[in-house]
Parts: structure tokens; C-alpha cells; sequence
């Protein structure tokens, strides 16, 4: 009813996902993405999805001259998403890391991210350090859970499914702090008072990137060059000004989140 | 039998019955019921299937609740109040025809339960007397046997000490050897035999002619839920008074020589 | 929008009602699927476990004691992460669940039949026999008109089942009934932040409203299946 | 397949293990003797209590777990109330249980023939010493397969307490996946893990039905 | 009765069992039975519980594999496998102490399923038959009610036309009013009494002793799975030959006049 189920017409896939041509000649692209995660991937209350990593999708999708098939995803979904087949492409927020290298393929960065943590201003952390024996929420099959779990054992982590879910724990105070993307813990903080993303960057910067199947080297080569294309048409400007920037503080500048 | 206290007094009333009435919704099934029990004697209740008879039994010891009539018990009416009927329950022993022994006790916690539980006597005085029931209907090997290892009939003679240990005043049975192989039938019917001889207080329903015959010195001949005929033992039998009576006695011959 | 402080307004609020309807109607279709795929084999393999055959008795026991012993939501993980994989096609979450389900309203319909079947007295089955029925008569004649009252409910109580688990469906990616709430609680989060309760409450309602009419049926049933057994 | 990564996740398994036995065990211990009071109160006809035990039963037999759990985790702070994750879980497996549980012993309860009820009222018992001698010992063990299945069905349910993020065995199984990307390893171990609870479980249980069926109570 | 393919033959063997050897795991139930059944006899079954009476006659319709011996219907010996007994069965009619009516099905639909649809004769024969029969045991007004509305003696009585409207050669019957309450038992064991006097071949196990009496050609006592006394009926009730039976006979007449 949402547009959530992909097409299913029983095309075999080759172990490298669909080309471009054969995305073409069904007529529709796959696109993973999240629907819980305003202002990035998100679903009006009309139905229709909307957000930064939505409206990449869209144009995409109207320069392959297909229709967009969006299939909703929880962060620790989307690597399987793409190795079962699932999607084509995904655009969810997706951070490279090295490990995720091993597993699929990244196409050229869209947005610039690095960890961030937001905290109560009654109780506000400002370094990772003073986490120590505290409990911090983080959602499952994030770079955020895998940071902390490498970097800082000791941080006692609740793991939850989806981006709904930890910042409802969060907000019922049933965590010290919560870890995530800065990007969306600066748009989350601006709609919620009385909470500040004390730790701005935490490890290196990373970067966001789209994701295709492993080894599916048409999508991959399509992809960049749509990204190239995109950059210098600057369509990631324009649409950081209509799908972000209301969602932002005043203190945050285009540079910190798209790349040039 | 090792009880005693059943002497033979000069006809007081036991149990006595006055216009009693029960239904279930509209269906009447008893309609002014009206006798008495002499001390020692021992009725039996005869009729067709559905005439009422376990009703009445049931009626008499305040597992039914009646819709008319009285019930008094040794002079004294029963105002029908549960906890009259508990009080009176541990003077008046019934058995009943499905095996009715507590499947999770033993022989002798079944029969300890009502003596010690609910009269609370001493447990060493009521084991001694079960000792002796269990004896006297040679069953004493039982006594820590669950009713499950014991034949029908075997359980049946059990429940029946089981009500005595009680010490009861008046007996009722309803038909405590239907559901027994024929075998059985017999080592059942000659303990309660006994119990007549010594001059036990009973009410009885049984489909036993033979039996009947010999132990009743009342019959009740009950239909559609009212006493037809009420007479001797050996009078019913040998010349019945009513038409249906004698169709019922009939019946209860079933085959016999010549058609 | 309405008012930010009363959280039930969301739930009227632009289409949500219907995207929440459309939701349940997903996981109540996929229930419906799987229940008209699985009880068919079900009934099938009830049937064949009730043979003599003890190659095929083990082989149908085993098959049964995997979907019993297993949680649903592993079953479910099972066949989302290794289906699509092993089978080499594409497949989404509702094909995955209606097979994962189907598959396991099977294995419990089976039981349900082989009990019921079972439960037709021996003596049924000898008259049957000094009839000189075969056993395809026994069963079409006897075992089945006399156990049917036995399944209906149990079946129907299995489809209450099958409608609640759909809740899982949440954690395969597929857009149902408690997905659509958290979507509707994300993007209004700045007007109704405590919507939470609201929504939640709402989708607890939803469910309760389909499950129960289908127990109580299920329950008068068995009273009526009782009664007749005993009449 | 790898075996060096089935090891290096065994302690992590090892402790969700442990977490899934005792919340499972507390789980069934609450929900079995909740289960028995409602069912009491229920098969004595208690006034208005009854009712309410009814209602409690229908509302948590006919709705998921998983949205129980939501409602007391995430719905119930709106409205000022706030458990642990861990209580919450406790709570929602203790009640969805005492609810199946009732129904069990009820059905344990119905099963005693009427003439056991009416020989206790023969001798004298009342209603106090007739559950304790009588029906209470007779329904039990009457229930006592319908008990042992239900446990059964509450262990498998705990596996729906991921959703609330606690670090139970399926929660770790997810997200190992979700760090790690090696599907196989950890779902087969979650499959073993559970497979290690329930068998034996399931094994008592068809033991059990046997020995009640073949008449601990036959006449 | 309508049927009347049974005349007498000259002592033709229509069921002949030799050295028939059954038994449940190590129990031995029945060890070296042997005896013939002549076309139009009825021979009775008696002997104490458990002493295989009902396994035997089981056996002889196919219903239990039996470990030893032959059983040969009308001179030809039966191999034993199930489809050689569904062909025999249809000629080998058999009724049960349970009611064994299938309750979904009304009383016509009852009788008429193995006729039309295991013989496969035609529908209106088998219901012109049907309601003859039907007559015959004055049952033709539940022609279309169900089991459930008819009492005991009167499902019997219909479960006994179920078997006779297949035309077999041989009926058997197992303690068939042992449910009974005492009223019914009568008019079911007329209706047997009836067939005994057309000549239908018969093997009855029963516990009403004056019926037996009145029915038997030959009577087989039973215990322990052996034949103990073979009598013809006269003779077994007037001087049984053996100890066990004379116990036997006494027991099954329960509280004989005095003690
Ligand atoms: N609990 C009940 N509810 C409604 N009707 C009942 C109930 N118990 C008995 N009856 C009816 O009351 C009538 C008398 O039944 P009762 O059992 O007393 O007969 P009975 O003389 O003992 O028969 P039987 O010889 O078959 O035991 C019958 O018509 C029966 O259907
Ligand atoms: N299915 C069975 N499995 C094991 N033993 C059995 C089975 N059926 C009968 N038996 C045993 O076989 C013996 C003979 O039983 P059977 O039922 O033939 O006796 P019976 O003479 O018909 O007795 P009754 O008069 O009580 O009907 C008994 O010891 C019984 O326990
Ligand atoms: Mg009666
Ligand atoms: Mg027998």
C-alpha cells in the first residue's frame, strides 16, 4: 500500500545484481532507504517519502528514465538488502567503512558525516570519555555501534532497531546519551529542545555514499558518473537548501554535510 | 461389620419426607414425594429409566436443591441451607454408580480425608477403624493402593467404606453396581447385604431384582416422579398392585422362557 | 495541524488512518495467503501422518518439531536472509513471509488434522472396518465428517495466531501495520512528541479488534463441538 | 561457514544464553502462578474480579507480544510510567503467560468429573477443603501438559524482547549480522541455542502428555 | 424377518478356525482355538473378563492379525491379508458393545453406506431392503433422525439392520447390550432371538445368561484363551462339565436365594 514492495518478476538476477540495461528494460530501479529518519528518508503523513537521500533517489530515478521502487530498510538491513537481492541501490545514510567495502560496493560520496552525541542539557556530555560506564543508545548495524564497540568497550550500548525506536528511548530518559551521524542528530536536536549534540565529531570524518551489489560494476560505473554529473549540476545545494537547512540550526553551514 | 451403634429401636423416624418437589427449568421431575424411614430399615427405590429415582437420592442429601416440600432428618427439618446440608452430610453416606473414589489419594487417605478433615476425629482412632472395615471386606492389602490398581468392584466395596468410616446414620445408594462386570457385581451387592443385616438405615437404588428382593422391607415404585406403589418387599414382588408396576417388573426379566 | 497537545489528533491527521488500515490489511493478507497455501499441505501431511509408515512418520514428526521447537521470528530471519540467496530469483518480504508462514501453518495444521483424526473413537473405525470399508472410505466416511468439528476451531484459532505473529513482519522490511505507526510518529515528531502511546495503543486496538471476533467464533465452536461429541 | 567466527562470538552467545534462560525461567515462574490465581478467581466465579480477570485474559491472548512490549516500552513514558527494558520484557512475558497459563489450568479445572466434586460435598468437605484436597490437586495435575506447552510457547516468545533492545539471543544474533555480515555463522547459532533450550523441553512435554494420557487418573 | 437366504443345509462348515494363536507382545491371549461353526448354528461365547472372548470374535472378522492357526470362511482357508477381509467383510456382519453408529450420518444414511457404496449395489434396492428391515424392528419413523435422538436399545437395534442389509452369511455379536440400560436390553435381544430363529448363523458373546440359554447351538467357555467346554446349550447351563464353569455359572447369577 506504501509503495513498499519491490518487483518480484522473477527475472533471475546474475550474482552481480541487475545492470543498468536490464533496470532499464523492467522499468523500475530498486532504491533502499529508511522511513524513519526525517530529513534524510522519511514518510509524509500523506504517504508519499520524502528527504535528502529520497529526492538523490528520485532524480536518479528520472535519469534512468525508470520509475523508483523504495523499499523501506532498518540500518542493520541493508547490506543483506543488497547481498539477497532485494534492492538495486542503496541510499540510506549508508557510511563507508572499510568492513562494508568487504561486503558491497561504493559508489562516489554524496554527504560528509562523522559520529556525533546528543545529550540532555540537564546532563550534557561533551566528550566520549565521560560516557564510561554510562549507557548510550545507538541503532543496530550503525558505524556508531561499530565505533563504540571497537574504540570503547566500556560504554555500556543499547542497541536498537530502528531510528525511531532510539530516540524514543532516549527522549524517555532511559539512556545517558545517543550516538549517531552528526548530520541527523544536529536536525533531530533543532526539534527537540533541551537537548545538544555535545560530541560533534568523534573518530574520522567519513562519508556517505551510495551502495550497489557487490561486483555490479554497470550500476557502479552509472552511478558515479550520475553522482559527478549531479555535483557539478549542484543539485546536492539546491536540494541541501530545500530537504535540510529547515531542519538545521543557523550554525551549520552546507560545507559541513555535502562535498564539493 | 465392626459398627455397632445401629440397634434396632422401636420404629423412630429416621429420615422423613413431606411433598417434595423438584424441576429442572420447567421439566418436573419430582412432584410431592411424601415418606417416611424407620430407624434400621432399608427402602429400595424402583422405576423405570428417568423416573426420577437419583433425583430423589440425590434430593435427600442436599445435592440438588428442592423446589417444595421437606426433608427432616432425625425429627429435626432441614432448612436446605448449605452449611445444614454439610453438617448433615457426615450423617448421611452416599455412594454413587460411577466410581466416585479421589483418583489422587490412596485407599486410605480417601477414606481418612472425611473423618479427620471434616469430623476431626483423631486420625489414629479412625485408622483403627478402617483397619477393621478394610478387614472385614477383605480389602485390608489396598489400603495404599490408588483407586486406579483396583478392579470396579473393588472400588466400589472401598467407596462404600469409605462412606461408613464416617459412622453415618443412614446409607443412600444409587445404583453402585451399574457400571461393574457381572462378576463383580455379586462381591458388592453381599457387602451391602451385610450392612442390612446389621440393621444399617439405607435407601437403595438398584436395577438388581434379586437383590432388592432380598434386602428391601419398603419398595418405592416411583414414576414420572411420584411413588405409584409403596409396599412390603416381598409383597411387590410376588403381587405387585399396579398395571405399570408389573410391566416394570417384567421388563426387568428380560428373555425369560417362552415368548 | 491540529493542536500539539492532544497525541491521538495524529492519527486523523492527513492520510494516517488509511496508511495504518492499509498496513494491518497487509500483514491480515499475508495471514490470509499463508493460511490458504499451509492448510491444504497441512491438512495433506495430517492425513499422511496418520499411515502406518514409519519412514514418513519420522520425516513428518521432524518437520513438525523444527517449526515447533524454532522461534517464529528465527524462522522468519531464516528464510529472509537464506531464501532468496539459496533460490537465486528475487523475492521480498511478503513473498518470504507468506512461504516462511505457509510452511508453518502447515506443520501446525498437520498436528491439528492427525489429532483430530485420531481423536475418532477406535470403536468408529472398527464399525467402519466390519463394513468393509477401505481405508480411503474410512477416512473420507468416518474419520473425516467426525473430526471436522475438531479442526474447524483449532484452524481458526491458528489463523488468530498466524495474524498476531505478522507483528514480526516488522523486522523483514515489510511495510505493515506497526511500521506505518513508526513512520507516522517520525515525521511528526516536533508536533506530537509523546505520540508513542497513542499510536501504539492504536495498533494494539487494531489487532485485538481482528484477533478476538475470530477467537470467540473459534471458542462457540468447540462449545458446539463438545456438545455434539457428547449429545 | 567459519569456524573462527562461530568462536569468537561464543561468549557473546554464552551471555545472551544465560540472559534468555532466566528471563525465560522468571517469565514462566511469574506467568504460571499468576496464571493459577486468575484461573481461581475465575473458576470460583469471584465477583467483579472475575470480570476484570476475563477481560485481561481476551485483551493479552488476542494481540502480539511485540506490540505489548512496544506499548509498555515506548507508549507507557508518555503517560509517566517508565520500566527498564528488562522489566519491561519480565512484565509483558509474565502477563501474555498468565493469560495462556489460566486458560490451561481452567481447562485442567473443567476436566474433573462432576461426581468428584459431588462425593467431596458427601463427605462433609467445604469449599475450602474440597480445592485443597479435591479439585486443586486433580486440575493441576490435569494441566499439567497444557502448563509445560505453554512454557514452551513463552521461552520461543522471548525471543520477540529484541525489539526493546534486549541483549537476548536473538537481539545478539541480529546484531552481530548487522556488525559483522556473517549470516550464516550466526544464525546457525541462534538456530543451536535455541534448539538446546527447547529440545529437552520438548521432550518433557511429550513425556508428560503421554503419562497424564495414559491415566496417572484412569479409572 | 425380511431376509431369507439362510436355509439349512445339511451341516455345511461355513466358518471353520483351527489352532488360531493371538497375543498382545508377550501376553498370550488366545492359544490354540479350534473349533467349526455349521451354517445356521448359533454357538455362544461365555467366559469369565478377560478371558479373550472379544479378541476371538474380533479375530474372526479380521479386525486383530492373529500369530498362528487358520480361519477358513465357507471351506476356503483366509490368507489373512486386509484385502481378502474387506471382500469378507461384506459378508461377515458385525456388531459392537459401543454404539458404533457413525453419528454424523441419519439412521438411513447409517445403513445404507456399505451396501451402495463398498457393495455397490444399487440405491433403491438397498432402500427397499432398508425399509423392510426397518419395519420388521418397528424403527421405520426414525428412517431420517440421528443416532443421537435414539436410546440405546434402538440404536442397537438399528446397528444390527446396518449389518443384516449387507446380506451376510454370518453375524457377530460382542456383548451388544452390555451398554444397555436393563429396560432396553430386552427388545435387542428379541431382535437376536428372531434372527436365531431364521437360521442366521451367529457367534455371540453375551453376558445374559437365560438369553444364552434360549439362543445356543453350542456353547465355547472360555478362560485364559482356551476352550475350556464345548456343551451344547441345554447341557452347559443344566450340568456344566467343568469346575470353572460351574463357578462361573453361579457367579453370573449374583445373590441366588440364600446365603
Ligand atoms: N441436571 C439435570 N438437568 C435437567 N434435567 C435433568 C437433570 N438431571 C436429571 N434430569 C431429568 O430428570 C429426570 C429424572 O432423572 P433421574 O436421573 O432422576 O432418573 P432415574 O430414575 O435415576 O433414571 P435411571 O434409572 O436412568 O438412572 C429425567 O427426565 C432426566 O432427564
Ligand atoms: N489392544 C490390546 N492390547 C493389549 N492387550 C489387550 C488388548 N485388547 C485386549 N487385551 C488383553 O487381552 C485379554 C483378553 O481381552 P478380551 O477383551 O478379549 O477379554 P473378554 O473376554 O472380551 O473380556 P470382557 O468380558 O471383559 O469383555 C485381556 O487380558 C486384555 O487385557
Ligand atoms: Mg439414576
Ligand atoms: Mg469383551
Amino acid at each position: 500500500a506504501c509503495g513498499g514492495s519491490s518487483s518480484s518478476d522473477g527475472a533471475a538476477s546474475s550474482q552481480q545484481g541487475q545492470t543498468v540495461e536490464q533496470i532499464k528494460k523492467a522499468g523500475t530501479i530498486r532504491i533502499a532507504t529508511f522511513g524513519d529518519l526525517p530529513p534524510y528518508g522519511y514518510v509524509k503523513n500523506d504517504g508519499t517519502r520524502a528527504g535528502y537521500d529520497v529526492a538523490l533517489g528520485n532524480q536518479i530515478g528520472k535519469d534512468l528514465g525508470v520509475k523508483v521502487d523504495w523499499v523501506q530498510v532498518n540500518a542493520d538491513g541493508r547490506v543483506d538488502a543488497l547481498k539477497s537481492d532485494k534492492v538495486d541501490l542503496v541510499l540510506a545514510n549508508f557510511t563507508v567503512t572499510d568492513e562494508r567495502k568487504q561486503v558491497v560496493d561504493f559508489a562516489s560520496p554524496y554527504m560528509k558525516v562523522s559520529i556525533g552525541v546528543v545529550s540532555p542539557d540537564k546532563a550534557k556530555i561533551t566528550s566520549a570519555d565521560q560516557l564510561k560506564g554510562k549507557t548510550l543508545a545507538v541503532t543496530k548495524g550503525t558505524t556508531a555501534e561499530t565505533f563504540f564497540t571497537q574504540n570503547y568497550p566500556d560504554v555500556q550500548l543499547q542497541k536498537f532497531d530502528s531510528k525511531t525506536q532510539q530516540f524514543q528511548a532516549f527522549k524517555d530518559g532511559r539512556v545517558a546519551a545517543l550516538a549517531d551521524d552528526n548530520t541527523y542528530l544536529y536536525a533531530w536536536a533543532k526539534d527537540n529542545k533541551g537537548y545538544t549534540v555535545g560530541v560533534k565529531t568523534l573518530g574520522e570524518e567519513s562519508t556517505i555514499s551510495p551502495a550497489v551489489k557487490k561486483g555490479n560494476k554497470s550500476l557502479l560505473d552509472w552511478t558515479n558518473k550520475e553522482i559527478k554529473t549531479l555535483t557539478d549540476q549542484g543539485f546536492f545545494e539546491k536540494s541541501y537548501q530545500t530537504e535540510l537547512a529547515p531542519s538545521f540550526t543557523s550554525d551549520i553551514k552546507p560545507e559541513d554535510v555535502i562535498i564539493k | 461389620m465392626a459398627d455397632s451403634n445401629n440397634s434396632v429401636s422401636n420404629d423412630e423416624i429416621l429420615l422423613s419426607v413431606r411433598h417434595l418437589k423438584k424441576s429442572y427449568g420447567d421439566h418436573e421431575v419430582l412432584r410431592d414425594i411424601s415418606f417416611d424411614v424407620p430407624r434400621g430399615k432399608v427402602f429400595v427405590l424402583l422405576g423405570p429409566s428417568g423416573s426420577g429415582k437419583s433425583t430423589l437420592i440425590r434430593c435427600l442429601n442436599g445435592l440438588e436443591t428442592i423446589q417444595g416440600g421437606t426433608i427432616s432428618f432425625k425429627g429435626e427439618p432441614i432448612d436446605g441451607r448449605e452449611k445444614t446440608w454439610r453438617r448433615l452430610r457426615t450423617e448421611i453416606g452416599m455412594v454413587f454408580q460411577s466410581y466416585d473414589l479421589f483418583p489422587n489419594l490412596t485407599v486410605a487417605q480417601n477414606i481418612l480425608l472425611g473423618p479427620t478433615k471434616v469430623q476431626k476425629r483423631p486420625k489414629d482412632e479412625v485408622e483403627r477403624q478402617m483397619d477393621g472395615l478394610l478387614a472385614d471386606v477383605q480389602l485390608s492389602e489396598y489400603r495404599d493402593a490408588y483407586p486406579r490398581e483396583l478392579s470396579g468392584g473393588q472400588k466400589q466395596r472401598i467407596a462404600i467404606v469409605r462412606a461408613l468410616t464416617m459412622n453415618p446414620e443412614l446409607m443412600l445408594f444409587d445404583e453402585v453396581t451399574a457400571s461393574l462386570d457381572p462378576e463383580m457385581v455379586r462381591e458388592v451387592l453381599e457387602l451391602m447385604l451385610g450392612l442390612a443385616e446389621h440393621h444399617m438405615t439405607m435407601i437403595v437404588v438398584t436395577h438388581e431384582m434379586e437383590f432388592a428382593r432380598r434386602v428391601a422391607d419398603t419398595v418405592l415404585f416411583l414414576e414420572n416422579g411420584v411413588i405409584l406403589e409403596r409396599q412390603s418387599g416381598h409383597d411387590f414382588f410376588t403381587h405387585p398392585e399396579t398395571d405399570r408396576a408389573k410391566a416394570f417388573l417384567e421388563s426387568m426379566a428380560p428373555i425369560s422362557d417362552g415368548e | 495541524m491540529l493542536a500539539a497537545d492532544a497525541g491521538w489528533t495524529i492519527l486523523f491527521t492527513g492520510d494516517n488512518l488509511t496508511r495504518l488500515l492499509g498496513g494491518l490489511w497487509t500483514s491480515v493478507s499475508i495471514a490470509g495467503l499463508a493460511l490458504v497455501f499451509g492448510i491444504p499441505l497441512g491438512v495433506v501431511l495430517g492425513a499422511l501422518r496418520i499411515l502406518r509408515n514409519p519412514v514418513l512418520r519420522a520425516v513428518l514428526r521432524l518437520y513438525l518439531e523444527f517449526f515447533r521447537i524454532i522461534p517464529t521470528l528465527v524462522i522468519l530471519f531464516l528464510f529472509y536472509y537464506i531464501l532468496p540467496r539459496e533460490m537465486g530469483v528475487q523475492v521480498d518480504g511478503e513473498t518470504i513471509a507468506v512461504v516462511a508462514f505457509g510452511l508453518w501453518v502447515a506443520a501446525e495444521i498437520s498436528d491439528v488434522v492427525r489429532g483430530a483424526l485420531i481423536s475418532v473413537p477406535e470403536h468408529q473405525i472398527d464399525a467402519g472396518k466390519a463394513l468393509g470399508m477401505n481405508g480411503l472410505q474410512l477416512l473420507w466416511y468416518v474419520r473425516l465428517p467426525q473430526s471436522i468439528n475438531l479442526m474447524v476451531p483449532a484452524t481458526i484459532n491458528l489463523a488468530a495466531r498466524v495474524i498476531m505473529t505478522t507483528s514480526l513482519l516488522l523486522l523483514i522490511s515489510v511495510i505493515d501495520v506497526i511500521t506505518v505507526g513508526q513512520q507516522i510518529m517520525e515525521a511528526n515528531r516536533m508536533a506530537h512528541p509523546d505520540s508513542a502511546f497513542w499510536v501504539y495503543g492504536f495498533v494494539f486496538l487494531l489487532y485485538f479488534i481482528v484477533c478476538w471476533p475470530l477467537a470467540m467464533i473459534a471458542r462457540a465452536l468447540e462449545k458446539r463441538a463438545k456438545e455434539r461429541n457428547n449429545g | 561457514m567459519s569456524w573462527q567466527v562461530i568462536q569468537q562470538a561464543l561468549p557473546l552467545f554464552r551471555k545472551a544464553f544465560v540472559l534468555t534462560l532466566e528471563l525465560s525461567a522468571i517469565g514462566v515462574a511469574l506467568a504460571t502462578i499468576l496464571g493459577l490465581a486468575i484461573a481461581l478467581v475465575r473458576e470460583y466465579r469471584v465477583p467483579v474480579a472475575s470480570q476484570v480477570c476475563a477481560t485481561f485474559e481476551e485483551l493479552l491472548r488476542n494481540t502480539p507480544l511485540l506490540i505489548q512490549l512496544f506499548f509498555l516500552y515506548y507508549g507507557f513514558p508518555s503517560i509517566g510510567i517508565k520500566l527498564s527494558a528488562q522489566a519491561c520484557a519480565i512484565i509483558g512475558i509474565s502477563l501474555l503467560g498468565a493469560a495462556y497459563m489460566s486458560g490451561a489450568f481452567r481447562g485442567g479445572f473443567s476436566g474433573i468429573p462432576t461426581i468428584q466434586v459431588e462425593s467431596a460435598k458427601a463427605l462433609g468437605l467445604s469449599p475450602l477443603q474440597m480445592i485443597r484436597h479435591v479439585t486443586l490437586p486433580q486440575g493441576l495435575t490435569r494441566s499439567v501438559p497444557a502448563v509445560a506447552a505453554n512454557a514452551i510457547f513463552l521461552v520461543k516468545e522471548t525471543s520477540v524482547f529484541t525489539v526493546i533492545a534486549v541483549p537476548e539471543l536473538t537481539n545478539t544474533a541480529r546484531d552481530l549480522i548487522g556488525m559483522y555480515y556473517r549470516t550464516d555463522e550466526y544464525l546457525l547459532m541462534l538456530v543451536v541455542a535455541y534448539a538446546i533450550i527447547l529440545i529437552p523441553l520438548s521432550v518433557m512435554l511429550t513425556l508428560l502428555e503421554r503419562r497424564v494420557r495414559r491415566g496417572t487418573f484412569g479409572d
